[in-house]
């Protein structure tokens, strides 16, 4: 190992640059006050807080997870303390990080989402805002926005016009066509498309013959997602040239690596912070020595360079 | 609360199921207060890939300073049983301390009576010595399925607390609830009591509808399947009253594990 | 533990009775030959052969399989000796156990499946025929038959019309909504589903910057699918009565019991063959064992007795 | 081809990367051949998932009875490291024997030359001893990056086998690849050879060009990642050429790992 200046692992996600590429996925770091007891905020590249919405919402009743062979499911039900009171309660504490916070928001209809951002768009301390669209849309029979290109397009134009801020949407996996959906938060209006949130999944306690969750299924992250969220952005990279976030089931650098070089220009750590808590500002050190030992000055070398085998 | 590497210390079985995983942690066992949990890896890799929630059982003393805890584990499942194999020289990733602690009585004269079912037992014998220094009267129930499900007897008997045991099964103690025996007690007393209770939910409502028709304060301490043991991933909540006579959600790794009883709702508000 | 009479683990797939509901999924036995050598296949369900096509098909070339965390990725190509030699070569060694034998198949064109399905129909030892939808139709401009309901349909009904013989349809995740595909499996003449197939998935070697698979993406199998596959047969059971088959990341007893309980009759055992190659055999006594501890006299019992929680 | 839960009865380490480990599996080792393999656990859970193949290194022999059997592994990513940490006592699920074998030289006259670069020397010295038991000269180069790197020099020795060493390095016998000192030795050969390799794929394919240019017999044993081991999976296919003219895929784990080198294609048909 040669005695190298550090590597450089600034990023840009579109306009907003990141000092690294790691940042703490939504929902698995809350408004970041007791993770900050852990991992200094300000070596990461940012932090998403857990998904916002106009009003308080209470959640789902317990049982709220459930462990699988690999992975977890949840079904939190989307429990926050709604816009305000992050603004007025949460924003403070975070704005005293050196890191970008972004905003992950939701709503049951197209102008929840559209308010909640015009909310944000006022609030100092909130560099991007990230959709999540894996709810399901109330005035449209309760099918998910994100599974309905038309809705999907809606909602972002909407946010988009809502506010100035980068606007990053989230994509839902469990989709028959992924390219098709990241055309419809492009054309949208989208600034990055984060890719991805938890699949559908179920577990069954077989003694009581109940499900695990009281919503009977619920959102399935962790390391068994890993390889079809790199799928899912390799489809996804293909189908428009946004800036891409990766996520799923990252607990490696191998993992952070490979998101990036099928085309992200970040990540976000989710289910990893509840089980190895200090992962995400350790992979940041190891990012760095990554690059030192491959000689690699700036991280743009990496987003997207896979190596596509020749056809035969 | 610290995110640590430990090195296990020794590992000591109390019979078949449970046994005791004590390691050195002079920091953890300087902030740890009765009550409290940590989060401990069951394996290095995905499976299980939770981490277990356990309360401190007992701080490790050497020349009267704190240097060490100990968790006192039943193996019921998939990470407990991991936990069962584990050796002296292991090393096991461990947060904590977590959550909030027993209080002792608001009445400096009040009696403390600790009611406790299987391995809710664990955090007791800690909360019996600060009760015994701070000057309460201090007494055990114990209930278990069988004399292999009543821990901590010994524990007691060290303190000088006075110790009541009751079996499902008879095995061991009084045959039936100990509850009943709880009842029992508390018919005969006069002074002021304050209860503290941990175990199977159904025995900590029973208790805790004791307690309330006697007006007596009970604080419980809770269990929930936990992802983060920190607050942030919203897994563990239980419905508590809230300051507008309404309802919320708390967070059982947070604002518990132990919680003031009257505050919590027992049936959840939607049924 | 009373002593009682041995639990009867019969079930019925429709019209075909098995002598139990452990049977061995396609692609992970081969035809058979080998794990013969480790499992008496007369102990188990069924075996469903690897798939097969009009033609001797050579596969993709290597590399096939990838590592993932609680999982891996094929991509072997369906390679498979073609019908006619399955027919000669491989059925007569077959018919030697007393276990069901279901042959698998596949087909780039309706016109293939029709005729698999035909000469199939003539093999004595073949007792049922299990549709790999999950391949593009290279007619309809390589979409999968099994993302489109039409032509699953189509498919499924000139199978149907070539053999009287059971015709199960396997139905691949990857699809917004798969309650859909199941019903127009249904309507095309199925007597049972089979869920699911693998699921998309990709890996990358950071040095090389290649993907791992020489097709760039495979179908992802193993522990890290089990909720997925749960989810989705609680999906298709809601959309159709037809008796379904469990398929996704078996690998102990209970998974086997949750699968029935949300509504499986039968189930089969993929990639855990692999890794545990006695683990068919010993989940049936172990599933006998559960059974007489739990007084189950009739696994018919068991089947769909998922408690739903009340609505709340 | 036994399934077999096989309790671990030695570890050895040859250097800071490879390691010994000896089984006690009497079944296995009388139907081993010299160049089969096992599919072996690196856990007992879904980390790593596959078993991971490992040649059969020796047969241990007790009163000149085969009881037992060993591998020599490498380790190199997580199965192998997983591997590295396994001690005497803990069970392993193995599978095996499983694949072909290295057949002698079809000619009785003829010397045998074994080629092999790193962990590839695993499969050979049990090859050897039968070589020698079969009357054939017998001679062995082995290759590798670094003195670390050169294995089985000592089991060599011990046969009385002669031993030429190359390292790409220069740390230990010849600074340079492995298949210019082979060559080196076949210009002043003048009898009946047969080759014999094992080891990284360029290494192999430069065998085989010196064996080809010189009409002599070659078998190779090839890798694969393999998810089976017994041929279900065609995960581990080789292309090779056929009775017909064409080719076909081969699996390397069935029809493998060792081959005639005369029937690879060492180039992918379809390139
Ligand atoms: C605050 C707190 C303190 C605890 N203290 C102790 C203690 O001192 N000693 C002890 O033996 N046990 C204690 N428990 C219970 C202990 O955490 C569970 O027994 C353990 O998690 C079971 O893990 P498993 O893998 O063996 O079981 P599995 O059934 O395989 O676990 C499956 C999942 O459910 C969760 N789970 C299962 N049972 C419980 C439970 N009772 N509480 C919470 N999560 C559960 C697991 O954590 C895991 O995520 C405590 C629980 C809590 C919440
Ligand atoms: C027939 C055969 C005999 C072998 N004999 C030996 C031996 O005697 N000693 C020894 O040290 N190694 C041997 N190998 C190689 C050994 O199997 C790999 O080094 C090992 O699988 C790597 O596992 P890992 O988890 O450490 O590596 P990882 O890179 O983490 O493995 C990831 C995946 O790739 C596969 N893989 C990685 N490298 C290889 C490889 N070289 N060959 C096949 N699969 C690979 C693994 O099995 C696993 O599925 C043999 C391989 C084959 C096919
Ligand atoms: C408990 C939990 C809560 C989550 N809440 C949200 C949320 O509020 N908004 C959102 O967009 N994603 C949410 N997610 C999804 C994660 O941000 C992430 O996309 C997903 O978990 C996959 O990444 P992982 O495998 O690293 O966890 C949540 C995930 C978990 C596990
Ligand atoms: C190597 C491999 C080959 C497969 N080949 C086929 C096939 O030919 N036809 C088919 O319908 N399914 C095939 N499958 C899918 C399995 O039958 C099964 O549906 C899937 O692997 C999920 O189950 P599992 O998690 O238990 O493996 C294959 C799976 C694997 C791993
Ligand atoms: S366990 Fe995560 S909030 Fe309590
Ligand atoms: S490893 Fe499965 S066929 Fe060779």
């Amino acid at each position: 190992m040669t005695e190298r200046r550090p590597a450089d692992l600034g990023v840009d996600v579109g306009s907003l640059r990141l000092k690294n590429p790691i940042m703490l996925a939504s929902g698995t770091v809350g408004y970041g006050e007791e993770i900050g007891e852990l991992v200094d905020l300000s070596e990461l590249g940012g932090i998403v807080v857990k998904g916002l919405s106009l009003e308080p919402v209470t959640g789902n009743r317990p049982q709220r997870i459930a462990e699988t062979p690999g992975g977890m499911l949840n079904s939190i039900g989307l429990q926050n303390v709604g816009v305000e009171a992050f603004v007025r309660d949460k924003l403070p504490n975070l704005r005293r990080y050196d890191t970008r916070v972004i905003a992950n928001i939701w709503g049951k209809t197209v102008q929840d989402y559209a308010a909640v951002a015009a909310r944000l768009d006022q609030a100092e301390g909130v560099h991007a805002l990230e959709l999540n669209v894996s709810c399901p849309n109330i005035k449209e029979g309760g099918i998910s926005f994100g599974t309905d290109p038309k809705q999907l397009h809606e909602v972002t134009a909407a946010a988009r016009a809502a506010t100035s801020k980068p606007l990053w949407v989230k994509l839902a996996p469990g989709v028959t066509d992924i390219g098709l959906i990241a055309r419809a938060a492009e054309e949208g209006g989208a600034d990055a498309l984060s890719a991805i949130n938890t699949i559908r999944g179920m577990m069954v306690n077989v003694e009581s013959r109940a499900p695990m969750l009281s919503t009977v299924f619920g959102g399935y992250s962790g390391p068994g997602l890993l390889p079809i969220a790199l799928y899912l952005l390799f489809e996804i990279r293909k189908a428009t040239p946004l800036p891409l976030i990766g996520i799923g089931g990252i607990n490696e650098l191998e993992h952070v690596l490979q998101f990036m070089i099928v085309g992200a220009c970040a990540v976000q750590i989710g289910t990893a912070n509840f089980y190895d808590p200090t992962f995400s500002s350790r992979v940041v050190d190891e990012l760095a020595q990554w690059c030192r030992n491959h000689e690699i000055d700036s991280l743009a070398e990496l987003v997207g360079s896979l190596r596509l085998p020749r056809q035969g | 609360m610290f995110e640590k590497r430990l090195t296990l210390d020794a590992v000591r079985f109390l019979n078949s199921r449970c046994f005791v995983l004590a390691f050195h942690a002079p920091e953890i066992a300087r902030a740890a207060r009765p009550g409290q949990f940590l989060m401990l890896a069951a394996s290095d890799g995905i499976e299980p890939l939770l981490r277990r929630p356990m309360a401190v059982y007992q701080i490790l003393e050497s020349s009267g300073e704190p240097v060490g805890f100990s968790v006192l584990v039943e193996r019921t499942g998939k990470g407990t049983t991991l936990m069962s194999k584990m050796q002296a020289g292991d090393e096991v990733a461990v947060l904590g301390p977590l959550g909030s602690s027993f209080a002792p009585p608001g009445d400096a004269t009040a009696e403390a009576v600790l009611v406790m079912g299987g391995v809710g037992a664990a955090p007791f014998p800690l909360f019996a010595r600060a009760l015994l220094e701070a000057g309460h009267t201090t007494r055990a129930f114990i209930g278990g399925r069988t004399s292999e499900h009543l821990l901590c007897a010994e524990d007691f008997a060290a303190l000088g607390v006075p110790v009541t045991q009751a079996t499902d099964d008879g095995s061991a103690g009084h045959h039936g609830l100990v509850t009943a025996a709880l009842t029992e007690y508390l018919s005969g007393c006069d002074g002021p009591v304050a209860i503290y209770s941990c175990g199977p939910t159904p025995m900590m409502r029973a208790v805790d509808s004791i307690a309330s028709a006697r007006g007596l304060p009970h604080q419980v301490s809770l269990e929930a399947p936990m992802a983060c043991g920190i607050g942030v991933c919203l897994s563990c909540v239980v419905p508590a009253v809230d300051e507008a006579g309404g309802w919320r959600y708390r967070r059982i790794c947070r604002e518990g594990p132990v919680f003031d009883a009257s505050t919590l709702l027992w049936e959840h508000p939607d049924d």
